[in-house]
């Protein structure tokens, strides 16, 4: 139900998210991002949500640990292209404001 | 008058989909509009999580029986199990922002519900999420 | 090992997407492919919407409950109701392309599935669907 | 669950038919339909049906009346677009060949 696909471009790598991330597929996130985390120092890793559909207190839990993993390593972490549910759930855990968002996967690789 | 839909599934995290599935038809059905069965929809995805995490722990083989009405005003959606008793309610919320992994299902469910009802009745877990289902827009 | 999922609504038309929904989310969570899933879907389809005009004579509010599980390599869908007795499997099919309005349903049924089992206890009517997993070839 | 837009072009009707064809839509449809065709006398109609996503055994008998009282009326009368599922549902009742079929609108148009 979780499709992940990372591509490392020259600045950056990306993480696109497809399908819904809950308790049944949320530690294939954690896996995909920490992993990827763990092999960088520097640059700068964007994950893309335009696919996601669904994202549950678990998978957002992933993306914290990505975000403080990324900070200790000095990465900067960004996510994409959010939906309205996605961005729902982000809201009500009041986390919304913590992530550097933004609307598409092309305005991260810019900004 | 709208009848009650109520769905069983054994507590593996696979069919949570489908119960999200049912809830938000259900919810429709019921004359919630989109955006209320979106809340309902994430705050059941939670608690139904939190009873195969935590009142199972992690057994999939186990039952759970989520059943969704309309009580007047009000989408109601009671999640019934045999798990561990939760005393969870009485738990102090997550402070906002803090950048710990985990804890926020129940924070979640709280902020996206307008009742939370708990209940352990005879060796069951009942909990009652309620909706209303026009938001009264707040006097200023 | 697969457990069950099963549905209960009251019998509104209004809440056959639900259970087309629940029975496809089953079918491929028991590991059927696509195709057999949208067959089986087609079948309950039809058998609820039986149900609903012919055993309730269209009332909306009887209880109709939708039960899914794996039993081998077969899906087994058992669909349950308290209406009329539906001697209905002893008729004869409709004729292919004969250009009739209705009367299709049945024969859909017994197209899409591979057994049709029925029947009647305690005032009761269990119309059992079931579709093999794997499509056996057939040998030439 | 079913919108059901008619349009009206100088040869043919068009009638457009998206969602779910159920018990509990399918009068829509087999009223569009019929209503449509009782104002018709020769000329065409197209059910335009690439948005359709669902049709249950009720909805093919509203299309079979509609076939039967096109004829009456000498309407010629052809489905278009039907997407996977529908398709299925015709060939399990053994109708796919008593219809015109064509695989988008615009063919049919042009047919
Ligand atoms: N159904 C339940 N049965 C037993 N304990 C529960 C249940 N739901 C929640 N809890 C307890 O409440 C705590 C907080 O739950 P939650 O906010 O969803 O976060 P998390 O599940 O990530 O720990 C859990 O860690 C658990 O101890
Ligand atoms: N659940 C049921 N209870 C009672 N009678 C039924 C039931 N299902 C089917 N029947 C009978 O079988 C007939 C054929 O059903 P079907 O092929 O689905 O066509 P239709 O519903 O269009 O008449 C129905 O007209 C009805 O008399």
């Amino acid at each position: 139900m979780l499709r992940i696909d990372i591509e490392q471009l020259a600045e950056a790598a990306v993480v696109r998210v497809a399908g819904d991330a809950d308790m049944a597929s949320s530690t294939q996130l954690r896996d995909a991002v920490l992993g990827l985390l763990e092999n960088c120092s520097q640059g700068r890793v964007v994950v893309s949500m335009s696919e996601t559909s669904y994202i549950d207190s678990s998978a957002v839990a992933s993306l914290v640990e990505g975000l403080q993993l990324a900070t200790r390593r000095r990465v900067r972490f960004g996510l994409a292209g959010l939906r309205e549910g996605p961005l729902q759930v982000l809201r009500s855990t009041r986390l919304i404001d913590v992530f550097e968002m933004h609307d598409s996967e092309e305005d991260a690789l810019k900004a | 008058m709208f009848g009650e839909v109520a769905v069983r599934i054994v507590s593996d995290p696979k069919w949570l989909r489908l119960v999200r599935g049912v809830v938000e038809q259900s919810c429709l059905g019921f004359g919630a509009r989109e955006e209320a069965a979106t809340a309902v929809v994430l705050a059941v995805n939670e608690a139904v999580s939190n009873v195969i995490r935590h009142g199972y722990d992690g057994d999939t083989t186990r039952p759970i029986r989520i059943a969704c009405r309309r009580d007047g005003e009000m989408i109601e959606v009671c999640i019934c199990d045999h798990g561990i008793e939760a005393e969870f309610l009485s738990r102090e919320l997550l402070p906002p922002d803090e950048l710990r992994a985990g804890g926020r299902g129940l924070y979640m469910i709280r902020t996206l519900m307008d009742e939370i009802e708990y209940r352990r009745e005879d060796g069951q877990n009942r909990m009652y999420l309620r909706k209303r289902l026009l938001q009264h827009v707040a006097e200023s």
